[in-house]
């Protein structure tokens, strides 16, 4: 084929030319010209190669259905494989390549594959590839993972950005042709707030591809219609939302500083106006892959909209009467028609002019049985035994309502016998469809159906992409895959990246050809979101990377990390895992010294992520009782204590301590993770369980900063701030530090003296200043997360790893915390059976014979001595730690009937790290299990 | 005339234009009645029928669908396969469904390209390294493969992902080796054709609308093709499990919810696992064909309807991000939704029913797939035996009312949270 | 000078919590308007001025923004009433105005901001992103945005990377 | 898909969190036994119309009782559950 540029006519700046790049070579083509409408322009035919058989393949089609010019778009991290050129905007600078080919698109050594092609039909892998059964992951199936996939994927991070945006609306309109910009007029004109989105890059759609149409509509200035060019909506959801896409900067080599590349729209519209034209259907002769084989009506928008002769001798070959409409554009345009084949044995009247006009010659009741022709059309073999030679051949098979979008909430296409084609069956709430997307073709639009040509020699395509030919539909239907799902599925037909856009209607029209079944029986065509291929990155928005979730940070974050803090992610929150002295490089010997300062001196930690909930109220004491498994009624004001949750299905859910400000209002604490499910679950049981109960609960995590002080010098520090003296689990609202509103506990995990001082979080870090300060005389230490687990586990407090949702209050030691004298949530459904089977794992503590050995988390326990299976797993460890102050790891663990065992010895197994120790069950509290040293 | 396949009867139908390929399976009319009939024309109810047929010598056997064989999950998953599981009950039934798609091909002369390629959990903290070191070590003590992986061994695996920028940074992975990925569609015709040349009858398009039930005892199916009398029936049907034990007056702990996996375009070899995100719910892996196949959580919401909305895709795309960078250029070529069985304890179940001769198999959650020989397998031996398989003991009805869960989430009666 | 494109300023206010107790939200009403003079605001509104305002919190809760403590002065007042807590430091505002303002906040929140739907004296609780959010349309285009305390730096680094083409 | 918060008026679902079957009776103070099943275990899971709980969790807060079609997603009502 010989494309060349035309000297007048399209849409085309002659004015302002484009300089880009495909396969290496330089070219030049002009703004407004898409790469695929460039590459015509140029001469360049041959642009990509088949996905299994590798056969050369050219330009189909001019939009969003093209199933073979698909390019590398870009290089290096911005490279987009599997990039339609028919939609490509060219801009100065573009860089594109061939792709699925090697060594070169001219000469592909896979092209092998076509040779092998009556092996490789229709789901011959499912046949074979099965001895010997361990050459399939070896052999095969690297071979065919190679061969297959179409473009590179860059493999290295993106490094544009994308944005996510919301939009309302009364009226959405989809597609920016006729019918389109008729319907954004006359609603925007009614006073609806209208977004008019268009996927191209100009408005006008069909209008700038057909000779002597109407110029655009004028839009003229409307304030309350939105027009978004370069916008594809991609899918409908419910509720009336739709997704678009936005290439905001994709006509752009690098997108402009702060300009996204894409923007995902959320589009929420009252009503929709389907508009979105149709697609052109290929016909199915032989070898009708042939560069130089194209649409009709892409070949129009060539000539009329690019000002682009697609060939210079061309055959048109179309079984309605878009076949006179191309035969006159391209006389028009001056380019030699050899002949308009028309399968019609009475062509229409229009036909007859058009061939007559551009003096082709007009053969009727014949079909075109074969293309030739390697790299491009040579020529072609007409059903009535004549060859005309031509480089362009023009198909028509009819069209398709562009119906995607009307299935994607399930509706179902209904099969239109007058254009042989389906048209929009059951519609999205709210969506109405007009013009050629509703099957509106025009008074004129005759059709035939052909759905192939029968006797030809040669491949015949119906999915050009995934190389589904009419040969792979025959065999599906033999084999009895007949549903038109199976269809799709057996061979392939419509499941590459076009979707089966100019594939899916032919495919199951031929089934049901060879079925004897008729269209509507055989199945109908539905399709899923996106409408076309959508980038991953746009629907991420900002939320990638480092914004992947936001981060939360306490009123100490800054002063924590001038002190060295390692900081570690749990849940939305950074906290400090551990600090950093000068001289440390390891997390162990950092921790070593927080765990002593706090045995031996006072450390400090901001514990200000602990979940708060203000409650109050005549009945909060009441709610307490019922959501906690333990009595709250008793509890005098100025007092805390230690509360226990249940889920309602009697599994362990959450702790704390929780204090009683007054009569009738009390301070809960959550752990850090469960904060917002125990809030949640909270607003169902006051809301939804039990309406009747006076309760009022506010979230005060983010208004108090909370800093915890422990060890044995903590109340001397303490007495530097206030002379407030608390008793065990005392709790005061006071002032500290020139009149700062201050609540003070004394509350201790550690088993040391330990107090918790919360203040409002603006005064969060003068707080730890100040504490660090009045401290300094007595070794004040900040310690992290890394300490206060070991300073916990030392004491056998439950946390997380023991709260993991499977273990009941019975498991861990609690069980006598349960009241008997009333209900609570989860009460009931803890008696069941096996939530009270003695053989349960049970919490005991652990610690290796051999002392130096070192425990891991995840260690299954055995008995000494048994055989590691799984008959004889009887536990595994939960949580561990050095202890400093023993010299040894300790750990947690839920072992069977454990506390029955104190004293044995029994296997830490732990093989996915290589470890198998032995550990002596012990108490869970490791350390002065007398309490002495919080009450000294 | 073409029946078994080999490479022989391949080269020989490509010399002669494959005229000689017969039906997979056949179409046959419904008979008066069957000593089984399998409701759910799905992986698992195709597979139950194959093992009642192979392992039980039972000939009598009907399934019935109500559109196309294979037009469940078992045609809407994201393919994956393996047996890195936690609980005992658990273990052993996935290890054997994993040894049964070991062997499945040369069992039923059937490519359904069983692909280990391994599966990859990661982790992002200590505690969730710890809660994956005890999986695999309960992997371990059940003679299952399981390695537990650092960030560097990753690394090397997969050096795409986010080890530089990202918010949960990733420490490691609990890696089986022998987990992987099924073309899934070839997974329902292939146990199709194998239980059709047993004499087994699929009844496609033939919906079930009722179930008699006389005297305490299923007798059969009224369908849309009439009824068909039956000696014993079993339902396979995960996703609509809850409407159709409702024809039996059944309530089930069960809610059906909507679960969208995600396709994107083809693409040369990438991703040579499968790969799950720790921090979050996305996984990913890429099909022969080259397209890269992703999911994440289920919407939480109860749906029949087979296709999800903009939250949970935003979702998967941002934690798809958020793992791998890369992502952000390739696209998205088509996503879908499935119907789950949601169970309460997010473990499925094989039992019998409180009405003789009905037996149930469902519950599959988001995790059916895997499951499917070892489902047909065990729901075939309880159907012929009347007593449930050894590796699928725990899945009994109830387990709700004793408390013996199956729970390996920790989530409690929340589907939302499995 | 010309309206800048967007502008964003942190406010620092003091702000309390109200949730009337149960039945008492007339009662609510009654001394917030003989303390204030200002009558509570129903559904997704807010009333008062610069001083002290009263903004819709969700059925029976109201959030009160002053430019002075009020959180104890309020207790006493309502004590019976409602359940009061200081939230002055739970916070973080900001206020954005500008040509581009709903340009901008379009790329964070997912509600209607088309004046329209959301005029001057609005209240939107809503969420950007992951973030829950309490938005006020305090003047024609001048919005007040709410989130946590905890959140203010990661939210405010993404206004301002939104913000940042009408710069 | 969108629910329109008797309160804060049409909100896309992300802002909701979902609560599942509302038809469930939590027995206060009753003994184990199928009332209990019921209320943690069994859903009713209808192919069509559904009453369920819906919390406005990045909203007003309140818990709400939606009827939505579960095959089609279409809602029919929105009301806060009765305080």
């Amino acid at each position: 084929m010989t494309g060349r540029r035309l000297a007048t006519g399209g849409t085309i700046d002659r004015a302002r030319p484009i300089a880009f790049h495909f396969d290496g070579q330089a070219y030049r083509g002009f703004a407004g010209d898409t790469l695929a409408s460039a590459l015509l322009g140029a001469g360049v035919a041959l642009v990509g190669r088949s996905f299994k058989y590798h056969r050369p393949r050219g330009i189909l089609s001019a939009g969003p259905e093209e199933p073979n010019a698909l390019v590398e778009l870009r290089d290096g991290a911005r490279r987009e494989p599997n990039t339609r050129a028919t939609t490509v905007e060219l801009h100065d600078g573009l860089v594109a390549t061939s792709q699925n080919r090697w060594p070169s698109l001219r000469h592909d050594v896979m092209a092998v594959n076509g040779l092998l092609s009556p092996i490789f039909t229709a789901g011959f892998y499912y046949k074979t590839f099965m001895w010997p059964a361990a050459f399939w992951e070896k052999v095969y199936e690297p071979l065919i993972r190679r061969a297959a996939g179409l473009g590179r994927a860059a493999a290295v991070a993106d490094p544009d950005h994308y944005e996510k945006a919301t939009a309302f609306c009364d009226v959405l309109v989809i597609g920016a042709g006729p019918a389109g910009l008729d319907a954004a007029l006359v609603a925007a004109r009614a006073g609806d707030r209208v977004i008019l989105a268009e996927q191209d890059f100009v408005l006008g759609g069909r209008l700038l591809s057909e000779r002597g149409r109407d110029p655009i509509a004028e839009l003229g200035d409307l304030p309350n219609l939105r027009v978004m060019t370069r916008t594809t909506v991609t899918g409908v959801y419910d509720g009336g939302t739709y997704a678009a896409i936005e290439r905001v900067a994709d006509h752009l080599a690098i997108p402009g500083q702060h300009q996204p590349r894409q923007r995902l729209w959320r589009l929420v519209a009252r009503r929709a106006v389907l508009a979105a034209g149709a697609i052109e259907r290929p016909l199915a002769f032989g070898d009708n892959d042939r560069p130089g084989v194209m649409l009709a009506g892409a070949v129009r928008t060539y000539v009329n909209r690019f000002g682009v002769a697609p060939g210079s001798r061309a055959v048109v070959f179309a079984n309605n009467d878009d076949g006179a409409r191309t035969v006159a554009d391209l006389h028009a345009a001056g380019i030699e028609v050899a002949a308009l084949v028309d399968p019609r044995p009475v062509p229409s009247a229009a036909t007859i002019a058009a061939a007559q006009a551009a003096n082709a010659r007009l053969a009727a009741g014949v079909s075109i049985q074969r293309a030739r022709g390697r790299l491009g059309v040579r020529d072609v073999e007409l059903s009535d035994g004549t060859t005309i030679a031509c480089d362009l051949v023009a198909m028509s098979g009819g069209w398709n309502p562009t119906l995607h979008l009307t299935s994607h909430l399930g509706g179902k296409p209904r099969w239109d016998e007058k254009i042989a084609s389906f048209v929009p069956g059951g519609l999205p709430p709210g969506m109405t469809v007009v013009g050629a997307a509703a099957g509106d073709f025009g008074s004129g639009y005759e059709i035939a159906p052909l759905w192939r040509v029968r006797g030809t020699r040669g491949k015949s395509f119906v999915d050009f992409q995934n190389d589904v030919t009419v040969d792979d539909v025959a065999l599906a239907a033999r084999e009895g895959f007949r549903a038109v799902e199976h269809l799709k599925r057996y061979t392939t037909l419509g499941m590459a990246t076009d979707q089966g856009k100019t594939s899916n209607v032919t495919g199951l029209a031929i089934m049901a050809e060879l079925t004897g079944r008729g269209i509507p029986a055989t199945g109908t065509t539905t399709f899923r979101p996106p409408f076309t291929p959508a980038a991953i990155g746009a629907f991420a928005g900002h939320h990638r990377g480092r914004d992947f979730r936001p981060t939360r940070r306490t009123p100490m974050h800054g002063w924590a990390a001038e002190q060295g803090a390692v900081f570690v992610e749990t849940g939305l929150w950074l906290r400090a895992q551990y600090f950093l002295r000068p001289g440390e490089s390891d997390w162990l010997t950092a921790t070593n010294r927080e765990v002593r300062a706090v045995r031996e001196a006072v450390g400090l930690c901001d514990v200000t992520t602990l979940g708060k909930i203000d409650i109050q109220g005549a009945d909060a004491a009441e709610f307490l009782d019922r959501v906690y498994v333990n009595g709250w009624k008793t509890l005098p004001v100025g007092r805390c204590r230690y509360g226990l949750m249940l889920r309602e299905d009697g599994f362990a859910f959450d702790d704390g301590t929780t204090a009683r400000l007054g009569p009738e209002h009390f301070l809960m604490t959550t752990t850090t993770a469960n904060a917002g499910t125990v809030w949640r679950h909270l607003e169902f049981c006051r809301k939804v369980l039990w309406p009747d109960l006076d309760v009022q609960m506010t979230s005060v995590t983010e208004q108090w900063a909370q800093v915890a002080l422990a060890g044995p010098r903590a109340p001397d520090v303490l007495a530097r701030l206030t002379d407030v003296s608390l008793p065990h689990m005392g709790l005061a609202e006071t002032t500290i530090m020139d009149g700062i509103e201050a609540r003070l506990f004394r509350l201790s995990f550690s088993g040391e003296r330990a107090y918790e001082i919360a203040v409002p979080a603006r005064h969060g870090e003068a707080l730890v200043r100040r504490l660090m300060a009045e401290g300094d005389a007595f070794g004040i230490t900040p310690y992290g997360l890394e300490a206060i687990g070991l300073l916990r586990l030392e004491k056998g407090h439950v946390v997380g790893s023991e709260l993991n949702g499977q273990t009941t209050a019975g498991d861990l030691g609690l069980a006598r915390m349960m009241s008997a004298k009333k209900d609570f949530i989860g009460r009931v459904m803890a008696g069941r059976p096996a939530l009270v089977d003695p053989e349960r794992p049970v919490l005991v503590g652990l610690k290796p014979r051999e002392p130096g050995a070192i425990l891991a988390g995840g260690a299954h326990l055995l008995p000494q001595g048994a055989v590691a299976t799984a008959a004889n797993d009887q536990g595994y460890v939960t949580s561990v730690g050095y202890s400093p102050q023993l010299g040894s790891w300790i750990a947690l663990g839920l072992l069977a009937r454990g506390r029955e065992r104190l004293g044995e010895t029994v296997r830490a197994y732990d093989p996915v790290r290589g470890r198998d120790t032995p550990v002596e069950v012990v108490s869970p509290v490791f350390y002065d299990p007398e309490g002495s040293r919080l009450h000294g | 005339m073409t029946d078994r396949f080999s490479i022989f009867t391949l080269l020989g139908e490509a010399l002669s234009g494959h005229r000689g390929w017969k039906p997979q399976w056949r179409d046959p009319a419904p008979k008066p009645h069957y000593d089984v009939v399998i409701v759910g024309g799905g992986g698992h109810g195709l597979a139950t029928a194959y093992y009642l047929a192979s392992q039980h010598g039972i000939g009598n056997i009907a399934v019935v669908e109500k559109g196309w064989i294979g037009s469940g999950n078992v045609g809407r998953n994201t393919t994956i396969v393996r047996s890195n599981y936690l609980l005992p009950g658990n273990i052993p039934f996935y290890e054997w469904s994993l040894k049964l798609w070991e062997g499945l091909e040369q069992d039923i002369n059937y490519n359904a390209m069983v692909s280990q390629r391994g599966v990859l959990n990661l982790y992002h903290s200590d505690g969730q390294r710890d809660a994956y070191a005890r999986r695999g070590n309960a992997m371990r003590l059940h003679g299952v493969d399981a390695e537990l992986l650092d960030r560097d061994a990753v690394r090397a695996k997969l050096p795409f992902l986010d080890f530089d920028n990202a918010r949960f940074p990733i420490m490691g992975g609990l890696l089986q080796p022998r987990g992987g990925t099924v073309r899934h569609d070839a997974v329902a015709w292939g146990y199709a054709r194998a239980a059709d040349r047993r004499g087994v009858d699929i009844l496609q398009n033939c919906e079930v609308t009722g179930i008699r039930i006389e005297g305490g005892r299923a007798t059969g199916v009224e369908t849309s093709r009439g009824f068909i009398g039956a000696g014993k029936i079993g339902l396979a049907c995960a996703g609509n499990s809850g409407r159709v034990a409702a024809m039996a007056g059944l309530r089930l702990p069960i809610e059906s919810h909507v679960l969208t996996a995600f396709v994107s375009e083809g693409l040369k070899p990438l991703i040579d696992c499968v790969v799950t995100f720790g921090a979050g719910h996305f996984y990913i892996s890429q099909s022969d064909k080259g397209g890269l196949v992703f999911g994440g959580s289920i919407d939480g919401y109860n749906s029949y309807a087979q296709r999800g909305n903009l939250p949970i895709i935003e979702d998967v795309c941002e934690e798809g991000m958020a793992l791998m960078p890369a992502l952000g250029r390739l696209r998205m070529l088509r996503h879908w939704g499935g119907v789950m069985d949601m169970s309460m304890d997010g473990s499925p179940i094989i039992d019998r029913t409180d009405i003789g001769g009905l037996y149930l198999n469902a519950g599959w959650c988001i995790g059916g797939f895997k499951a499917t020989p070892a489902s047909g397998w065990c729901f075939a031996h309880l159907i012929a035996r009347d007593e449930p398989h050894r590796v699928a003991a725990a899945y009994r009805l109830d387990r709700f009312a004793t408390g013996r869960l199956l729970d390996e989430a920790g989530a409690g009666a929340d589907v939302a949270l499995h | 000078m010309d309206e800048p494109g967007i502008a964003i300023v942190t406010r620092d206010r003091f702000l309390a919590s109200i949730e009337a107790r149960r039945g008492q939200a007339g009662a609510v009403a009654a001394t917030i308007a003989a303390a204030y003079g200002i009558d509570l605001p129903s559904a997704g509104r807010w009333a008062g001025g610069a001083d002290i305002a009263f903004a819709w919190a969700g059925p029976g809760e109201w959030s009160a923004i002053a430019d002075r403590p009020i959180a104890r002065d309020l207790a006493g007042r309502l004590a019976g009433q409602a359940a009061v807590t200081d939230q002055s430091d739970g916070w973080h505002l900001t206020e954005v105005s500008g040509l581009r303002v709903r340009d901008t906040l379009a790329k964070m929140l997912p509600i209607d901001l088309d004046p329209a739907a959301l005029p001057p004296g609005a209240v939107a609780l809503t969420r950007a992103g992951h973030i829950d959010l309490r938005l006020r349309h305090l003047s024609a285009g001048v919005y007040e945005l709410a989130v946590f305390r905890s959140l203010g730096a990661d939210f405010a680094g993404w206004l301002e990377a939104s913000a940042a083409e009408f710069r | 898909m969108r629910l329109t918060c008797p309160h804060c008026g049409n909100r896309g679902i992300e802002e909701f969190a979902y609560g599942g079957d509302a038809d469930r009776r939590r027995p206060d103070g009753e003994p184990f036994g199928q009332a209990w099943m019921d209320y943690v275990y069994l859903r009713r899971n209808p192919a069509g119309a559904h009453r369920e709980w819906w919390y406005h969790a990045s909203g007003c807060r309140a818990w709400l009782v939606v009827t939505r079609d579960t095959t089609t997603h279409v809602v029919a009502s929105v009301q806060e559950v009765a305080r």
